[in-house]
C-alpha cells in the first residue's frame, strides 16, 4: 500500500496489443522481477435515472474494484470523490437500482501479469471495455513510501527502464496529490481517469467512422 | 570376564555423569531465577508506591534474594560432590567398545569421524580468525571484559548503563525538540529499560531500547507498520515487511555500534539520532556516488557516518 | 397320570394360572422399571417415578383381590411339598425361571418354598410387637399430642411464608412500572421514521445553513431540486430556496 | 458481458442476503440500572463491565419520481462512533420492517451494513441524498451468543451537526431496548432464541415485535 503510478502506453501502429504486452513483461523480467501471479482492476458504471428537471445532467457513479485491495469496494462519483468502502456495497448499489442503474456494456476491466520486484510490485496489462480491447496498461507501486512527492525521482527512474519516456511526468491525477498520504483510493482514481480517456477515445473513433 | 567389569565402571560412570548434569540443570534454573529476580527489580510500581511500602517491598526481595543464592550454594557444593567421583574419560575409552558392537560394517564411523574432524578443524580456523577480527575492533560494550580497564574506567562504564529514569526523560525531551521533523516518545514496558520510538517525518518509524543511555538494540519500519503486537503489547523483534527498511534496520545497528561512546554516553544518542535523522531525505536523495536513485531496486540505503551523505549499500567505500 | 380333575381341583387350576399371569405382569413391570432406573437415570424426573410406582401398588393391589376373591380356593389348605431334590441341573427348571434356578438343591429349596420368615426375622418382629404392647397408654396420647402440635406450627409457618411470598409477587405487579407503552412508540418512531428529529423550525434552519456549508454549494447547481411538490406539510416560511427543506 | 471477465474479488461481492431480526422496547431512566444488572448476568460479557457507546447518526434519504409508491424514497443511516473517532463510519440500509404471523416472534427486516471511509456524507451528497434527521445514541452494548443487546438513550440535537453534550436533548424519558441479531436469510429457529431471552427481562422491559406501520 505505497506510491503507485498508473500508465497507458501507447500502442504503435501495426502492432497488436498481445505482441506490445509481450515485449513490456520480457522487459520488466530483465529487470530481474519474478512473477506473482495476476492483478484485476474492473469498473461498473451507474447512472442516475432520476430526472429532477430536463436540464441537469444525469449523475454517473463509478464502482471499482482492485485486486490488489481485494475486500474493498471504491465508489467514485463524477466530481472525483472516492468513497472506499467494503465489498457489500455492491449489495447496497443492488439497492438503489429505482435511483442508479448500471449502465450496460459499458464494464472496463484491465487485467494482467503481476510482478514482484525488491518493495516494487510492477503490473502489465491489457485494457478492455465490454471485452473488447481497448489499451495497455502499466502500473508500478512502490509499497515502503506513503508520499508521492518524495520517491517520485525514484520511481521515474524504474518506470523509465520499462516504459521510456511515457513517465516523463507523474499522473495528471497523482501530481494533484503528490503531497498527500497516499491512500489506495488515490490508485484506482488513476484507473478510473485511463479508463475514462479509453471511453471517450473509443466515443470518437465512432463517431469519426 | 574383563570387558564385563569394563561395562559395569562405564554404565557407573554414565550414571555419575548423569547426575552432575541434573545437578547443573537445577543450578542453572536457580541462577536463571535470580537473574530474573534482579531484572524485575522493583519495577515501575515502586515508584508510585508509598515509601513505607517501597521500603516493604525492598525487603521481600531481598530475603527471596537470600535465600535463591542460599539454593544456588547449595547446589554448587552437591555438584562439587559429584564432580569429585567423575574420572576423566580418556579420549578413546569409547573406542573399546567399538569391537562390541556386532555389526560393524553397517556403522558409516569412518566417514562420519572423517566429517567431525574437518568440520572441527574449520570451526577452529574460523574462531581464531573471528577473535583475531574482533580484538582489532574495540567493540567492548560490557563492563565485565575490561580486565585492563582501571578503576575510573569501570565506574565511567557503570554510569553509562545504570542512569536514572528523568535523565533518560529529559535527553529524549530535548532530543524531540532539537529535531523538528521527528517524533520521539519513551515507554518503560519492561521496568527501567527504555523503549524509544522515533517517527522520522512521513518516511520510517524506528524503534530503539536503550539500557540506562547504552543503545541496545535498534529497528526500523514503514510509517504504516506497527511496532505493538495485537495485543497491544511492544513488539522489538519483529522485522519489517519491506526490504529497504530492514536494510536500514541492519544499517542502523552498525551505526549505534559505532557511535557508542562509553564515556559520554548522551554524545552517543544525540549522534545517533542526528544520523537517523538524515533517512528523512530516504526516497527522495539520489546516490553521492553514482548519481542514481535505484541499484538492485533498493534506493540509498546507507547514510554516511560522518556527513550523513546517502549512498548505495555497494557503492560505500 | 392325569385323573379326572374334581371340579375343586378345576378351580385351583384356574385360580392359579391367574395367579401366574398377575405374577407375571408384576414382575415385567418391576423389570420395566429397574431397566428405566439404570438406563435413564439421567434424565428420569420425580412424576415419571412416581407414576411407576403407582402402576407397581395397582397390580400388587389386583393381585391382592385376586387371591381375596370368592373363585380362589383357600390357598392355605394346600401343601407344596418337594419329592425329590436333586443337584443336577434341570434345563426344564432352568427355562422356567428364565436362567435364575438351574437345578432344585438343597440350597434352595428352604428359602423358596418357605412359609415362615427366618427365625431371627421372626424374633425382631416380636420383640418390636412387644415394645408396642407395652407403651403406656397416656405417654403414646402425649407424644401424639405434642407430634400433632409441632406438624401444625410448622403448617402455619409455612402457610404464612407462602402468603407473605404471594403478596410480594403480588405487590411486584402492582410496582410502579418499569417502562412506558408512549415512550417506546416514540423512540422507535424517532428511531425509524426520524419522528420529532426533523426541525422544522426555520430560525434553526438558518443556523444549519452555517456548519454543513457543503451541502448548500452541491445542491446550487440544481435548483430543482427545492421545487419538488411537498409531501410532509411543514410549517416553512422562509422561502422555498432554503436548503433543508423538506420536500 | 458479466461473467466474461469477472474477477475473483467477485467472490467476495456477492454474500447472502442478510436479515435483521428485532426486538424493541423502553425503560425509564429510573429503572435503567436495574436492567443494566440483568442483563450483565445473562449476557456473555459478565465479568467485563458492560461496553459503552456513543454513536452519531445521520438519516440521509434519496427521493424519486418514480411512480410506484413503494419506491418513493430511499433511506441510508451513516453511523460514527464518536467515543471512537478512528473507527469506520458505517452506511446501513433498512428494509420495510415485516411483522409476519403470529408463529414469527420478532420482526424481521432486511439488513446491509457496510463499512466505509469518513467522506461517506459528503459521498450520499454527491449521489443526491438529502440530511433527512440526525441524533445522537448514547448506551450500553451486550451480547450473547450471536445476539445483540442495546441500551440506548436517544438525544435530539440541538443544533445540526454538533454533538456535545450541552446541546444534546433527550427525547424521552426512557432508554432504547433493542434485541437483534443479523443473519442470513432463512434463519427462523433464531426468533425462539430471542424470544426466550426476551422473556427473562419480564416485567422490567417487555421486547416486543413493533409495528412500524402502526406509528404515526
Amino acid at each position: 500500500m505505497g506510491v503507485t503510478c498508473v500508465y497507458s502506453y501507447p500502442v504503435p501502429d501495426g502492432k497488436s496489443g498481445q505482441a506490445v504486452v509481450e515485449i513490456l513483461q520480457r522487459q520488466i523480467e530483465l529487470l530481474g522481477a519474478l512473477r506473482s501471479g495476476h492483478f484485476c482492476v474492473d469498473c461498473d458504471t451507474f447512472q442516475s435515472i432520476l430526472q429532477t428537471s430536463i436540464n441537469v445532467q444525469p449523475k454517473t457513479v463509478y464502482i471499482l474494484h482492485n485486486s490488489e485491495q481485494p475486500a474493498s469496494c471504491f465508489a467514485i462519483t463524477d466530481t472525483s470523490l472516492c468513497l472506499t468502502a467494503d465489498t457489500l456495497f455492491d449489495g447496497l448499489m443492488h439497492q438503489l437500482k429505482n435511483y442508479y442503474q448500471q449502465r450496460k456494456n459499458a464494464k472496463m476491466e484491465a487485467k494482467g501479469q503481476r510482478y514482484e520486484l525488491g518493495d516494487f510490485i510492477l503490473k502489465v496489462g491489457s485494457a478492455s471495455l465490454a471485452g473488447s480491447f481497448k489499451g495497455i496498461i502499466v502500473e508500478v507501486e512502490y509499497c515502503p513510501c506513503m508520499v508521492a512527492v518524495d520517491c517520485w525521482g525514484l520511481m521515474k527512474e524504474l518506470l523509465q527502464s520499462v516504459v521510456g519516456s511515457v513517465a516523463d511526468q507523474p499522473p495528471p491525477i497523482l501530481k494533484n496529490r503528490q503531497d498527500e498520504l497516499y491512500s489506495p483510493s488515490i490508485t484506482v482514481s488513476q484507473y478510473l481517469d485511463i479508463f475514462n480517456n479509453f471511453r471517450k477515445l473509443s466515443a470518437t473513433n465512432q463517431i469519426g467512422r | 570376564m574383563e570387558t564385563e567389569s569394563k561395562l559395569k565402571s562405564t554404565l557407573d560412570q554414565i550414571e555419575h555423569i548423569n547426575q552432575a548434569i541434573r545437578h547443573t540443570q537445577r543450578l542453572r534454573t536457580h541462577v536463571c531465577q535470580i537473574f530474573r529476580d534482579i531484572g524485575d527489580g522493583l519495577g515501575e510500581a515502586a515508584k508510585s508506591e508509598e515509601e513505607q511500602q517501597a521500603q516493604e517491598r525492598q525487603k521481600v526481595l531481598l530475603g527471596s534474594l537470600r535465600s535463591s543464592l542460599e539454593t544456588v550454594g547449595h547446589d554448587i557444593g552437591e555438584l562439587d560432590k559429584v564432580g569429585q567421583t567423575l574420572v576423566p574419560v580418556s579420549p578413546s575409552a569409547n573406542c573399546d567398545h567399538v569391537s562390541l558392537d556386532p555389526i560393524l560394517d553397517r556403522t558409516p564411523l569412518y566417514s562420519q569421524v572423517n566429517t567431525s574432524y574437518k568440520r572441527t578443524n574449520k570451526m577452529h580456523e574460523f574462531a581464531s580468525l573471528a577473535a583475531n577480527i574482533l580484538s582489532q575492533n574495540a567493540l567492548k560494550r560490557s563492563p565485565h571484559q575490561h580486565p585492563a580497564g582501571g578503576k575510573r574506567v569501570k565506574r565511567h562504564m557503570n554510569t553509562a548503563s545504570m542512569v536514572p529514569q528523568a535523565v533518560v526523560d529529559q535527553l529524549v525531551a530535548t532530543l524531540d525538540r532539537q529535531h523538528q521533523d521527528m517524533r520521539i516518545t519513551v515507554s518503560r514496558p519492561l521496568g527501567s529499560c527504555a523503549v524509544m520510538q522515533m517517527v522520522l517525518g512521513r518516511v520510517l518509524k524506528a524503534q530503539v531500547v536503550l539500557r540506562g543511555l547504552v543503545i541496545e538494540w535498534v529497528k526500523v519500519k514503514g510509517i504504516n507498520e506497527e511496532f505493538s503486537t495485537e495485543n497491544g503489547k511492544v513488539d522489538i523483534w519483529s522485522k519489517s515487511r519491506y526490504e529497504v527498511f530492514q536494510k536500514i534496520s541492519d544499517h542502523a545497528a552498525a551505526a549505534m555500534l559505532h557511535y557508542y561512546a562509553p564515556f559520554m554516553p548522551d554524545i552517543g544518542i544525540r549522534s545517533f539520532t542526528l544520523w537517523l535523522q538524515g533517512y528523512s531525505n530516504l526516497f527522495s536523495a539520489p546516490c553521492h556516488k553514482c548519481g542514481k536513485y535505484l541499484q538492485n531496486a533498493m534506493p540509498p540505503t546507507w547514510r554516511d557516518l560522518r556527513n550523513r551523505d546517502p549512498y548505495h549499500d555497494g557503492c560505500r567505500q | 397320570m392325569q385323573a379326572p380333575q374334581s371340579k375343586e381341583e378345576k378351580q385351583l387350576d384356574a385360580g392359579l394360572e391367574g395367579l401366574i399371569t398377575k405374577v407375571h405382569d408384576l414382575k415385567n413391570q418391576i423389570a420395566a422399571f429397574i431397566n428405566k432406573l439404570e438406563t435413564e437415570y439421567e434424565t428420569l424426573n420425580w412424576p415419571s417415578m412416581l407414576d411407576n410406582f403407582a402402576l407397581m401398588s395397582g397390580q400388587l393391589n389386583s393381585l391382592k383381590q385376586l387371591l381375596r376373591g370368592d373363585k380362589m380356593p383357600a390357598l392355605r389348605n394346600f401343601v407344596l411339598f418337594p419329592v425329590l431334590l436333586s443337584q443336577d441341573p434341570d434345563p426344564h427348571l432352568e427355562k422356567l425361571t428364565e436362567g435364575r434356578v438351574v437345578s432344585c438343591n438343597h440350597d434352595l429349596v428352604p428359602d423358596y418354598l418357605r412359609t415362615k420368615p427366618e427365625p431371627e426375622v421372626e424374633e425382631k418382629i416380636n420383640l418390636i410387637a412387644n415394645k408396642a404392647a407395652n407403651v403406656n397408654i397416656e405417654t403414646a396420647t402425649k407424644q401424639l399430642n405434642s407430634l400433632n402440635k409441632i406438624t401444625s406450627n410448622l403448617l402455619d409457618i409455612i402457610n404464612s411464608s407462602k402468603d407473605e411470598w404471594e403478596n410480594d409477587a403480588g405487590q411486584k405487579g402492582s410496582q410502579p412500572q418499569t417502562s412506558q407503552q408512549q415512550d417506546t412508540t416514540n423512540l422507535v418512531a424517532a428511531v425509524t421514521k426520524g419522528l420529532r428529529l426533523r426541525r422544522p423550525d426555520p430560525s434553526m434552519q438558518q443556523m444549519q445553513a452555517g456548519p454543513i456549508h457543503s451541502m448548500q454549494q452541491v445542491q446550487n447547481p440544481r435548483p430543482g431540486m427545492g421545487k419538488m411538490p411537498s409531501a410532509i406539510k411543514t410549517n416553512i416560511k422562509s422561502g422555498s430556496a432554503h436548503p433543508y427543506q423538506r420536500p | 458481458m458479466e461473467g466474461a471477465g469477472t474477477s475473483y474479488s467477485n467472490a467476495f461481492r456477492f454474500v447472502a442476503p442478510l436479515q435483521e431480526h428485532l426486538l424493541q422496547g423502553s425503560i425509564l431512566d429510573a429503572h435503567c440500572e436495574v436492567l443494566l444488572h440483568r442483563l450483565r448476568g445473562l449476557c456473555d460479557n459478565a465479568d467485563t463491565t458492560p461496553e459503552t457507546f456513543s454513536d452519531y447518526e445521520a438519516v440521509y434519504q434519496l427521493k424519486n419520481n418514480l411512480a410506484t409508491p413503494a419506491s418513493q424514497y430511499i433511506l441510508l443511516r451513516v453511523r460514527q462512533a464518536l467515543d471512537h473517532p478512528e473507527a469506520p463510519h458505517h452506511i446501513r440500509y433498512l428494509g420495510q420492517a415485516e411483522v409476519g404471523d403470529k408463529s414469527r416472534h420478532t420482526l424481521v427486516r432486511a439488513c446491509f451494513d457496510v463499512a466505509c471511509s469518513s467522506n461517506v456524507r459528503d459521498f450520499l451528497n454527491e449521489l443526491g441524498f438529502k440530511l433527512d434527521h440526525e441524533y445522537v445514541a448514547r448506551g450500553y452494548f451486550f451480547h450473547k451468543g450471536r445476539m445483540k443487546v442495546m441500551v440506548s438513550k436517544i438525544y435530539r440535537m440541538q443544533q445540526p451537526g454538533k454533538t456535545d453534550q450541552n446541546t444534546l436533548e433527550p427525547i424521552t424519558q426512557s432508554h432504547m431496548v433493542e434485541l437483534s441479531v443479523v443473519a442470513p436469510m432463512g434463519q427462523d429457529s433464531i426468533g425462539e432464541e430471542m424470544k426466550n431471552f426476551a422473556e427473562q427481562l419480564k416485567p422490567l422491559v417487555v421486547l416486543e415485535k413493533f409495528d412500524h406501520k402502526r406509528l404515526p
